[in-house]
């Protein structure tokens, strides 16, 4: 009897371990390798991300993936990145579907740093996905390029080797209030509704602190949860003589959020959101849109070019937009979204910086992603090296759209700010 | 004297289901409760061992008052009860319900110790060879034994037995009386009640007569079966009278 | 018999021993993350068996305790400074601490009330936290990385909490071993029963069941604080979410409440399943619902789960499955 | 101050009515068979999408598809009920509590595969309602009247039609209902149809003027549990009650602090209602 049970426990143990071996809970088999054309002299470098294929995240995502896609493409087309010392790097991606949840995104980044071992990685979608695989990238001591992750916060936490591709949240709205005293010097009152998860928060944080400085009164400062539906009850609270409103969160909310402003009748000089403006299916809305002011991390009608490069002295790198815009097209059969854009250039920092350090020695990319001040078709690049923020973006900014009737009545997106980029001016909201 | 019970009044609602209840129990002795269906025996027996709480009256127990206290401090001062409707631990074996009454009983054994007096309870109704038995296994019969020997289990000075004869067949209601004039035997005071007349009357030293919630009679089997108030309660229920006149 | 000459009680612990045992000797990173995610499952489903299980009571909000557990002892690890140990052991004190509270309220409640008072408990809990400034309000908070330091790096960090969850979930199983067959236990498998016939018999329940509920608390508060010191942060989604809440439910269910081998079983089971379904390119898109199908068949043809079903089929195992 | 307190007061209340249907699915099968139905919000998010593929692919006006939602609705609750809650309707609580959780997984694990988890939206505005200073939807304001319509017709069915008085029967008391030869399993799979049935109508009212997607049945069902013991479980009119009240507490609790504490109240308020008033504010036991 007891032997029977002593040799029960060896087996019923093993067989455990032999599972947690054998069948990591939650792998994904959605794991796709993309070789590239076999060189001969090519050493191979795999980059490893997780993408939000289903979940809440699933549109920004997927255009992120679509970019960084197009630049391996393109690099792999062109034969590799080539070093210094002669060697021809090609690039090979490994990646899962995350399905907009952080405790896969640590499990499955364990597993790319350690079962697939990636070479460099890249974030999910957004702040929070991205705060929780920073974290791993650390702790393996691997290089992260973020793409779609604008919360400042992740850059506080003393990591390394995470640098950002976009321009901080702090910096995402501030310039709507800029806008704003242009368009209505004698603005007072503005109202703050943000969607309470850490890209919003540090963008509204931010923002209260500059309109404070600018002299203007926040009057209202309120935040929703991720999964609101109804936002009667915040904009009931909205005082009736406030010049701007201003907040939201990610594409679904901050949708909404605009509809029922519209539904509402809220009259107000000025309406700003986050992320859902400058996305093409913003234009659903309708009526609705008309006026509402978004931030974007780059825009096809945007212009940076060799030119303006040379101009301030900063050295140019990569495709010009319409390279980029068209090769994205032909591809993917749709315009590219700053999304797009933002997969793409966390792609071209890495072939920047690896080719500056002619290795790809973690250390010695990452002395080069320090050094790094470049122009590219999507803005200056250039990141913190102080111990307190390292990998926070500074070169890259904001550019501002306001959605605007055409001639026929239809509503498009025009570029407003900064001026010397404008497309068109911004108005104030008509009464509705 | 174990038991006092002075002035017990308990309401449901608009249901007056106790008023006004006072009787004593002498130590030692087997006093039957009886009184048609619904005239409030099992609510005393709830009030009495604290599963509810009376709006007025006394109860009292070997000189200590225990009114209104929680069922388990009542059953720790050595009251145990049995239920009309068996309710056995179901998924427990047989020895396990009767070990719950020895380990929380008046005398608070250990597990060990409580697997020993287990046994001995069981023996004392005949369910030994069922011990490792699951209860739910058990036929009506064994069930109300169990419930016995849980309640012997605890080692109490009195012992609440409510319809422990109801749905056995004679020769099982013989042999239940017998272990219920062995627990006597053992110095266990008895509260009983039945509606199996033959039995109650043969077997209790005093009778108490329940109906609507009044006491409306106390005293000897053979006063209280010739008692006319008695007999006219009764009255709605021609088989119950026709049984108490038969005696 | 004493208890250590018990193979049921041996069974359980040597498996997990030789487990985290084998994981700590082999030391590598992506079997010890599976690890972690294996024996946190246990360590969850463990606690919540030793209230469900013993008791009766369905406690569907449980992860109310890992989440405020997870908190505390995150809130002293990365705001007061305390070492992980000490930190761990606030975030499951403040968590018995607060069942205690919770339960001589709630424990009144029986069945499907019950049920209710904990949903609405943890969903209070989660709005609560949300608004509480010194617990980073709706955007948590999080371990500065320096803090890894302390532990000889980030690598070695994560294999101290390892270890701790190692021990944490062996420390669980034998509590659960020694409730269930302890005095008390008794006491606790009558109130299951038959809480009113228990009370008659003189079983404390009230006081019974809080204490129930303060151990089956402790522990989940220990393990979010370890858990989240290995994610590096921690928020209000994450740290009360109901739907793990359910799966610790479906994991005791499915290795058979009330048994000490059933939620090690179920929970290894469950996540092994889901693990393979999530995997599967047929079950990709559909594990919910396979995952949900399975739940429903052990409920309506198994409800004593595959180790109470095993116990009550081959009398051999009867003594080594507890 | 006042005029805010009355919009959202007004808002809230509006919303309520909807709130109420929803949880009186819920009561109604709690009172007649002690069942809570963990799968309420799925279908309460199936109802949603119903509606929603009826107007976007077939254009059928949102409002009348609620009448083939409904069916579908009763259709999907007898089907639950014969597969996942017939046999454990005896069993304790958990076994019930799990069965129809199992079934809530099972069709948000069908509805993610085919619908995925991105927010849906019923492109159909009926325009804004101005009163005074009030502006709301006016979606909302016929939402409240559908909502009135659905709890008068179950009344009626309650208490006017035979079928109805055999479930009152059977809450009131299954043995005896049974004795006097009502067929109990048929009337409780009645039962259990008409709940999820007021389930899909809510949920397809709530698609009128909220967005949506396959999860965002948890919400409400959720409200509905609070509901449910505002008002009393067990008792299909003091769910409209409840929501109602609930409704206005949403209106009102944003007036005086910040919205994100609602929650905090509004559970605070449930855990307390049912230690002290378990049967509910008006529960009439």
């Amino acid at each position: 009897m007891k032997r029977f049970g002593v040799g029960f426990v060896f087996v019923i143990a093993l067989s455990f371990i032999v599972a947690s071996l054998s069948a990591p809970p939650g792998a994904t088999a959605a794991a796709k390798t993309v070789k590239p054309a076999a060189a001969a002299a090519a050493k191979t470098v795999t980059i490893g991300f997780t993408a939000s294929k289903t979940g809440k995240f699933n549109v920004e995502a997927t255009r992120q993936i679509n970019g960084l896609h197009l630049w391996m493409e393109q690099v792999n087309g062109a034969g590799g990145i080539k070093l210094a010392d002669g060697t021809v790097i090609k690039v090979a991606d490994k990646f899962y579907d995350d399905e907009s949840k952080k405790e896969r995104v640590q499990e499955l980044y364990t597993k790319l740093i350690n079962t697939d071992k990636a070479d460099f990685l890249i974030s999910p979608y957004s702040s929070g996905l991205t705060d929780a695989s920073a974290v791993i990238a650390q702790q393996y001591n691997r290089i992260m390029i973020t793409a779609g992750a604008a919360s400042d916060s992740t850059y506080k936490k003393g990591y390394t080797l995470v640098y950002q591709s976009y321009t901080p949240a702090s910096r995402y709205l501030t310039g709507a209030v800029d806008i704003l005293l242009k368009l209505a010097p004698k603005a007072k009152k503005i109202a703050i509704i943000h969607e309470n998860d850490k890209f919003a928060t540090d963008v509204v944080k931010a923002l209260k602190i500059y309109a404070e400085k600018k002299g203007l009164n926040v009057a209202l400062f309120e935040g929703y949860d991720s999964g609101t539906a109804d936002f009667a009850p915040f904009i009931n609270k909205i005082p009736a003589d406030v010049d701007a409103i201003m907040g939201g969160g990610h594409f679904a909310d901050t949708t909404t959020l605009a509809r029922q402003l519209y539904e509402k009748k809220i009259n107000t000089k000025m309406i700003a959101l986050l992320v859902a403006p400058p996305e093409p299916k913003f234009a659903e809305l309708g009526d609705a849109c008309i006026s509402v002011v978004g931030s974007s991390q780059w825009e096809p009608l945007a212009h940076f070019t060799k030119e303006s490069a040379a101009k301030e002295g900063i050295t140019w790198f990569g495709p010009t937009g319409e390279e980029f815009i068209n090769a994205y097209k032909a591809k993917y059969k749709e315009d590219p979204s700053y999304h797009s854009a933002g997969g793409y250039v966390a792609g071209m920092i890495l072939q920047d910086a690896i080719m500056k350090a002619g290795s790809t020695d973690t250390a010695k990319v990452k002395a080069a992603l320090d050094a790094m001040n470049i122009m590219t078709f999507y803005g200056q690049l250039k990141f913190a090296t102080g111990p307190k923020d390292h990998g926070l973006q500074l070169g890259h900014d904001m550019v501002y759209i306001q959605w605007q009737k055409d001639k026929q009545g239809k509503a498009m997106k025009q570029v407003v700010w900064p001026l010397a980029g404008a497309t068109a001016s911004a108005f104030v909201c008509p009464a509705r | 004297m174990i038991l006092q019970v002075y002035d017990l009044t308990k309401r449901f609602g608009g249901l007056q289901a106790l008023s006004d209840v006072t009787f004593d129990l002498h130590t030692g002795e087997i006093l039957g409760l009886i009184g048609p269906n619904g005239a409030g025996k099992t609510t005393l027996f709830n009030v009495i061992n604290g599963v509810y709480t009376p709006e007025r009256g006394r109860v009292s127990f070997r000189g200590e008052d225990i009114t209104g206290l929680p069922s388990y401090d009542v059953a720790r001062l050595g009251l145990a009860r049995t239920h009309q409707v068996v309710r056995p631990l179901h998924e427990l074996t047989v020895r396990e319900n009767v070990m719950v009454g020895a380990c929380y009983g008046r005398e608070k054994h250990s597990l060990k110790e409580a697997r020993r007096l287990a046994d001995g309870s069981l023996d004392k109704v005949g369910l030994l060879d069922r011990g490792d038995q699951p209860s739910g296994s058990l036929n009506v019969s064994q069930k109300k034994r169990l419930e016995l020997a849980r309640a012997l289990a605890a080692r109490p000075y009195l012992l609440l037995l409510d319809e422990v004869l109801a749905g056995l067949n004679p020769s099982e209601i013989a042999s239940m009386m017998d272990t219920v004039r062995a627990i006597r035997e053992d110095g266990i005071s008895i509260l009983m009640i039945e509606h199996v007349m033959q039995a109650i009357m043969s077997i209790s030293d005093r009778i108490l007569v329940l109906d609507y919630g009044t006491l409306i009679a106390t005293g000897a089997p053979e006063e209280v079966a010739n008692n006319p108030q008695v007999i006219e309660a009764y009255l709605g229920d021609p088989n119950m009278t026709a049984r108490l006149l038969a005696e | 018999m004493k208890v250590w000459q018990k193979p049921g009680f041996w069974l359980p612990l040597v498996i997990v021993l030789v487990w985290g045992g084998a994981v700590l000797l082999i030391h590598q990173d992506t079997m010890r993350e599976s690890a972690f995610v294996l024996l946190m499952a246990v360590g969850l489903a463990s606690s919540l068996n030793i209230l469900l299980g013993y008791t009766g009571y369905v406690s569907f909000g449980h992860i109310v305790f890992f989440g405020l557990g997870g908190y505390t002892g995150f809130y002293l690890l990365s705001e007061q400074g305390w070492p992980l140990f000490a930190s761990a052991i606030g975030g499951g004190l403040l968590s018995a601490f607060i069942a205690g509270l919770v339960g001589l309220a709630v424990l009144r409640l029986r069945g499907a009330y019950f049920a209710l008072a904990t949903i609405g408990i943890n969903e209070a809990a989660r709005a609560f936290v949300s608004n509480f400034e010194p617990y980073g309000g709706a955007t948590g908070m999080f371990v500065n990385f320096s803090a890894y330091q302390k532990y000889g790096g980030p690598g070695p960090a994560l294999w101290t909490t390892f270890t701790f969850l190692w021990i944490t979930t062996m420390v669980v199983l034998v509590a659960s071993y020694l409730v269930k067959h302890s005095r008390f236990g008794l006491g606790l498998l009558a109130i299951r029963e038959d809480e009113d016939a228990a009370m008659v018999m003189g079983v404390k329940a009230p006081k019974a069941k809080t204490i129930t509920y303060v151990i089956s608390a402790f522990f989940p508060g220990v393990i979010g604080t370890l858990y989240f010191f290995k994610n590096g942060n921690i928020e209000p989604g994450d740290a009360f979410q109901l739907h793990m809440s359910i799966e610790m439910l479906v994991m005791v269910m499915l290795g058979g409440m009330g048994t000490v081998m059933g939620p090690l079983v179920g929970a290894v089971g469950y996540q092994w399943l889901r693990g393979y379904l999530l995997t599967s390119p047929i079950f990709k898109d559909l594990h919910l619902a396979v995952a949900g199908a399975m739940l429903l068949v052990i409920i309506l043809f198994v409800p004593a789960g595959l180790v109470g079903w095993v116990r009550n089929h081959v009398q051999r195992l009867q003594k080594v499955l507890e | 101050m006042l005029d805010q307190l009355i919009s959202s007061l007004t808002d809230g209340l509006l919303l309520g009515f909807v709130y109420g249907v929803a949880a009186m699915g819920l009561t109604l099968i709690w009172g007649v068979m002690s069942v809570i139905n963990l799968a309420h919000g799925p279908v309460i998010a199936m109802g949603m999408f119903g509606t929603y593929l009826l107007f976007t692919h077939l254009g059928v006006n949102p409002y009348l598809a609620m009448v083939p939602v409904a069916g579908a609705g009763l259709i999907a609750g007898l089907v639950i009920y014969v597969i996942a809650v017939h046999r454990v309707i005896n069993a304790p609580h958990l076994s019930s509590l799990l069965a129809t959780f199992a079934v809530n997984m099972i069709i948000i694990g069908v509805g993610t595969a085919v619908f995925s988890t991105s927010p849906q939206n019923i492109n159909y505005s009926l325009g804004s309602v101005e009163v005074g200073f009030l502006t709301f939807p006016a979606s909302r304001l016929v939402g409240a009247f559908g909502a009135i319509l659905v709890t008068a017709c179950l009344y009626l069915f309650l208490y006017f039609t035979r079928a109805g008085k055999a479930i009152r029967a059977v809450a009131n008391n299954r043995m005896a209902a049974e004795l006097m030869g009502i067929p109990s399993s048929r009337v409780l799979a009645l039962s259990f149809g008409l709940g999820t049935m007021m389930a899909a109508v809510a949920g397809g009212l709530i698609a009128t003027f909220f967005p949506f997607t396959v999860l965002s049945g948890g919400p409400y069902e959720l409200k509905s549990f609070v509901i449910c013991v505002l008002g009393g479980l067990g008792h299909p009119l003091g769910a409209l009650v409840g929501g109602l009240m609930l409704g206005g507490l949403e209106g009102l609790i944003p007036t005086f602090m910040p919205v994100s504490w609602v929650p905090v109240v509004e559970f605070g308020l449930f855990v307390l209602v049912l230690l002290v008033r378990p049967s509910g504010l008006f529960g009439a036991k």
